[in-house]
């Protein structure tokens, strides 16, 4: 059983300039920020170190952070250009009974993570779900299309919160 | 359209018993397609089990929609879905009903506002006799539902319809 | 010479009677042996995530009724909780205990219908309107509390939308005094019906690394024969203050971890929650169940992972707070939907009838693996 | 016979033999399959806690009726990709072959379709036919579902044949006749003599032929079972796997004409169960008309014993269907070729020894 800030020591000692920060100021669980590029070392480091063992991949999310320049056209549609995507990993080790959170923030206008399903099988259609809703391309994955939505769904990733939802699909209206 | 639906121009005697007896048969022996969606499906299948039976009307599901007559679209609706709703109405035979169970189905339910993924009624896709409303329906109103559908059966004719402005033309 | 076969590609659904709801699998066979499934699914997108976006904190709790339609309860009660968390909302004793109760009665509701379904699925389908008889029962306990028969909106952040009602406890007694034989009547009926067994036992088998790397959870998980239940393993509410065991998959009729066991498993924990509701209804004390709901939801900037034992497994909410009356985010960890990504891994080898009993033993609902 | 007293009445063959052959059609089947489709209906309502039909006349009596006026309208369907003449033809055979099995079968002394010599083999034969029809079917309508379950069918009626035609052998060995009118004749009396207590022989032969004989009921009352693709060895048309296997593309009358062609089935064999162990339309004990010196009453009286037996054995089959879950495709061969027959060979050989006593 060891506390984040003690896996955020280690971790740091490992890999370097690729553990970005600490966050703990917020309530109610501190995380760890990384790097989108080096995510599958530190897991798979995760996973493997003796004392650390986290076997389990409790959830996956993608996350907006909408913390961009919002920018409106002149009909009103509001955008949003630069700031970042996050992908949060809560992971858990069944054995140890530990938890950590992680978190991967990367470019908005290029998105890209590396994948983690060669780590934690479970994470294959977390990622998917991450892509279908935000876009955020996993690099290394095995199978990347969308998955909730429909395959030929062509208006882009609906959980951005600049997303605008199309007047008609396949000849049906959408907007009430 | 069934075998014998609108082959008659006018009315008389022998084609209205015959009516009453088709209108009869085919109110009291609505197959279902065993096709649930969503939430409303549970209440559906509660329907059609022992407290409340759908069988006493002579409801019974039919895993193929060849053999059935009335869809109820149990649940919400959406896009990826819409079109494979309207391909199972299309296969089966004429005639069929539709009964649309719940708020999702009527009108997208409470995703009606936020929804980028439901379609906001069925009736968008296909015809729709009955709505049943409810978030989800009580079994007691899906039965309603259904008998509110026998009544419309029961008014029903295999008359060809007198069109105005074409009265006395094969049309 | 050899016979030059060809491969099939099936497909199985969204409208299938033993996909229980709107699932697609595309198999590929080899006259009827499985070479490779792949689950497609979305059919039933509701856009969640986006309606939490879009809701104030408690308007988000209807919807979390409509995600896992079977365990609506359970559904709030995770995510009562981790609101309650994230705004450190100390929640009155009785609402605890009458959480736990409501909780474990959706258990029972939704187990039943699990294994009614799953009986079903095998071809016994007088098990199946049995299991839905005794629900109904536990229905009626849901609708004299809170009016609605499936979807609730009961559990409020900080409290309870109604106090109990006073025949609540007398009939919960009937029920449980009622449903014992009814448990025991199925077992005589299915559980150890020799054809059951032989199409159940043996199949499916998840070992438990790969349920594990998989981060299946729940009763699949159990049954793998790994003791790990978040009532104990995560505490939250007042489990602690129960006595109850936990079952685990022995192999009784094959390898640990196959259908059969996974099926049973789901029948030993019906008693377990039996066992909870008795003494939870013992120990209930008096208060006011509305006196810890805030008057205006608006919590602090940051966010919480939590998870409770939802009856198909571990139900995580990921909650980020931005400050404002609106969750910035809300992810579901959806149990089924984890499941789900094993399923094809289960089915290898096997039949096509075998597809059908494995999916239903997993016990997936669609409304929250689309959420 | 029937034959004679119509020749009599009417004084030409072809009408006597065209009214005797149509008879048990309308007199018996028909109202025999809307009757039985009602009656599982009910017999699966009253055993889950249900009620059943209950709106279309008293307790829903006429509901198959209704079913099938509903499905004679209902738009006849043939989909775009099928093989027209197979699917239109394939409903044709299969109801054909469970019918034709009729004409043979000894409803009474007096009302046989036709008193064949080789009845049994006849019905064996015949219902062949209904193999060839879920085959058709199955490949015409160009479903995969309906090709696999087609597939299942043939492969398992056809095995269950093998066990069947084995203790039918046994029988036939046994009896020395293949007329089911002979056979029905032999077991007259009382119930001591029917089949399954051994026959009308006598003496330790009897004693040792009761255990033999009640096996070889069993068995051929599985595997007929099995033909007529009922629970638990309903794998062809297994609703939770293959959503209605072989009639999955058939609507209106020709579903109906499967629908009607398994539940006529279904009688057919109970038929040949009840006839080959249970005395056919013999009573337990003795006749009403032969006490009272009624002769007329006698046909009678044999009609209902024997439509009695026949609907007991189609209400075991209902019974077992709403009980029991199904096997799977390959446990139900395996139960075939690995129990079955070689216990019908046993069988036979056996009694073959005890008859040469």
């Amino acid at each position: 059983m060891k506390t984040a800030e003690e896996i955020f020591n280690t971790l740091k000692e490992k890999f370097g300039s690729s553990i970005v920060e600490f966050k703990a100021d917020k309530p109610v669980e501190p995380f760890i920020i990384v790097n989108p590029l080096e995510v599958d070392k530190i897991s798979l480091f995760l996973k493997d170190e003796k004392d650390l063992l986290f076997d389990s991949l409790m959830n996956l999310s993608g996350v907006d952070d909408a913390n961009g320049i919002k920018e409106k056209d002149d009909k009103g549609l509001e955008t949003i250009k630069g700031g970042t995507l996050s992908v949060y990993y809560h992971i858990e080790s069944t054995k140890l009974r530990h938890k950590l959170t992680l978190k991967a923030s990367t470019d908005r206008e290029k998105p890209e993570v590396v994948t983690v399903t060669e780590v934690w099988k479970g994470a294959d259609w977390h990622e998917r779900e991450a892509y279908d809703m935000y876009g955020i391309i996993f690099l290394n994955h095995p199978d990347l299309r969308r998955i909730l939505m429909p395959y030929d769904w062509e208006f882009g990733f609906p959980l951005r919160k600049d997303y605008k939802n199309p007047e008609f699909y396949q000849g049906m209206k959408v907007p009430y | 359209m069934g075998l014998l639906d609108q082959e008659f121009t006018e009315g008389n005697i022998v084609i209205a018993k015959t009516e009453d007896l088709f209108n009869w048969a085919r109110l009291s022996s609505l197959w279902q397609v065993g096709f649930g969606l969503a939430c409303c499906a549970i209440e559906m299948m509660a329907t059609s089990a022992s407290h409340y039976d759908f069988d006493r009307f002579g409801v019974i599901p039919r895993p193929s929609p060849r053999q059935s007559d009335v869809i109820i679209i149990s649940g919400t609706v959406t896009l990826k879905m819409a079109i494979r709703v309207k391909r199972l109405y299309e296969q089966m035979p004429d005639p069929k009903y539709v009964i649309s169970m719940g708020s999702c189905a009527n009108c997208g339910g409470p995703y009606w506002e936020h929804g980028y993924h439901v379609l906001k009624g069925v009736d968008r896709v296909i015809p729709v006799d009955v709505y049943v409303p409810g978030c989800p329906p009580r079994p007691e109103a899906l039965l309603e539902g259904l008998l509110k559908l026998q009544e419309k059966i029961r008014n029903e004719s295999i008359v060809k319809p007198i069109r105005s402005g074409f009265v006395g033309k094969s049309a | 010479m050899a016979l030059k076969t060809e491969e099939m590609v099936l497909n199985m659904g969204p409208q299938h009677p033993s996909t229980h709801g709107v699932l697609r699998l595309e198999l590929q066979i080899d006259g009827e042996i499985i070479i490779d499934v792949i689950p497609h699914i979305g059919y039933l997108h509701r856009c969640f995530e986006k309606h939490c976006e879009a809701m104030t904190y408690p308007q988000v709790i209807p919807y979390t009724d409509r995600m896992d339609y079977l365990a609506s309860m359970y559904n709030e009660f995770g995510y009562a909780l981790a609101m309650e968390r994230l705004m450190k909302i100390e929640v009155p004793e009785r609402v605890e205990y009458i959480r736990v109760i409501m909780g474990e009665l959706q258990r029972i509701a939704s187990h039943l219908v699990a294994l009614g379904t799953y009986g079903a699925d095998i071809g016994a389908f007088t098990p199946f309107l049995f299991c839905f008889r005794d629900r109904e029962r536990i229905l009626h306990l849901f609708e004299i509390t809170c009016g609605a028969r499936l979807l609730y909106n009961y559990i409020w952040i900080g409290g309870l939308s109604h106090d109990l009602h006073p025949d609540f406890i007398r009939l919960t007694k009937e029920f449980i005094k009622d449903f014992r034989p009814n448990v025991k009547e199925l077992n005589e009926l299915l559980s150890y019906n020799r054809i059951f067994i032989e199409r159940t036992a043996n199949v499916g088998v998840l070992p438990i690394e790969t349920a594990i790397n998989y981060g299946v959870s729940g009763p699949n998980l159990r049954a793998s024969g790994m003791k790990w239940d978040l009532r104990k393993d995560d505490p939250y509410s007042v489990y602690h203050k129960f006595d109850y065991d936990i079952p685990i998959g022995k192999g009784e009729k094959g390898k640990t971890g196959d259908c059969w066991d996974r099926y049973y498993v789901r029948v030993l924990e019906m008693d377990e929650s039996l066992k909870i509701i008795e003494q939870a209804i013992e120990q209930i004390p008096d208060g006011d169940v509305t006196s810890a709901i805030p008057k205006r939801v608006k919590p602090p900037e940051g966010q919480i992972y939590t998870r409770v034992e939802n009856p198909r497994g571990e139900l995580g909410y990921f909650i980020i707070s931005d400050g404002s009356i609106n969750p910035a985010r809300v992810k579901v960890r959806a149990p089924s939907f984890v499941t789900m990504q094993v399923f094809p891994e289960l089915c290898k080898g096997f039949m096509v009838a075998d597809v059908v009993a494995i999916l239903g033993s997993v016990d997936i609902v669609l409304g929250e693996i689309d959420r | 016979m029937m034959y004679d007293w119509l020749y009599n009445l009417t004084g030409s063959e072809i009408l006597a033999m065209f009214i005797v052959s149509l008879l048990p059609l309308f007199v018996f089947i028909l109202p025999f399959a809307l009757f039985a489709v009602l009656m599982e209906r009910k017999v699966s309502a009253h055993m889950q806690d249900r009620l059943g039909p209950m709106r279309t006349g008293y307790h829903g009596i006429l509901q198959t009726i209704a079913d099938i006026i509903k499905l004679l309208q209902k738009e006849d369907l043939v989909p775009t990709a099928t093989d027209k003449i197979l699917f239109n033809l394939a409903p044709l055979l299969a109801f054909i072959g469970s019918y034709a099995a009729f004409a043979a079968i000894p409803f009474s002394g007096f009302f046989i379709g036709t008193k064949i010599d080789l009845g049994i083999i006849f019905i064996v034969g015949v219902t062949g036919l209904v193999v060839a029809g879920i085959l058709m079917a199955g490949w015409a309508s160009n479903n995969k579902y309906s090709l696999l379950g087609a597939m299942r069918a043939a492969a398992q009626i056809i095995s269950y044949e093998i066990p069947t035609l084995l203790i039918i052998l046994t029988i036939i060995m046994l009896t020395g006749t293949l007329s089911l009118y002979d056979l029905s004749e032999m077991q007259t009396a009382y119930f001591w003599n029917w089949l399954i207590l051994g026959g009308p022989a006598v003496g330790l032969q009897k004693i040792l032929l009761i255990p033999f004989m009640i096996m070889g009921c069993l068995i051929i009352y599985t595997s007929t079972l099995a033909e007529v693709n009922r629970t638990p060895f309903d794998i062809p048309e297994a609703e939770s796997e293959l959503v209605s296997g072989y009639h999955t593309e058939y609507s209106g009358m020709k579903f109906a004409m499967f629908f009607l062609a398994e539940y006529a089935n279904m009688f057919a064999v109970s038929a040949i169960v009840a006839i080959m162990f249970f005395g056919g339309y013999q009573s337990p004990f003795g006749y009403l008309g032969n006490t009272l010196g009624w002769t007329w009453l006698v046909p009678i009286e044999q009609f209902f014993w024997f439509t009695s037996k026949g609907l007991f054995f189609v209400f075991v089959q209902m019974w077992l269907r709403w009980t029991l879950p199904r096997f799977r495709v390959d446990q139900l061969m395996a139960f075939c070729w690995k129990y079955l027959i070689p216990f019908s060979f046993v069988i036979l050989l056996l009694v073959g020894l005890i008859a040469l006593m």
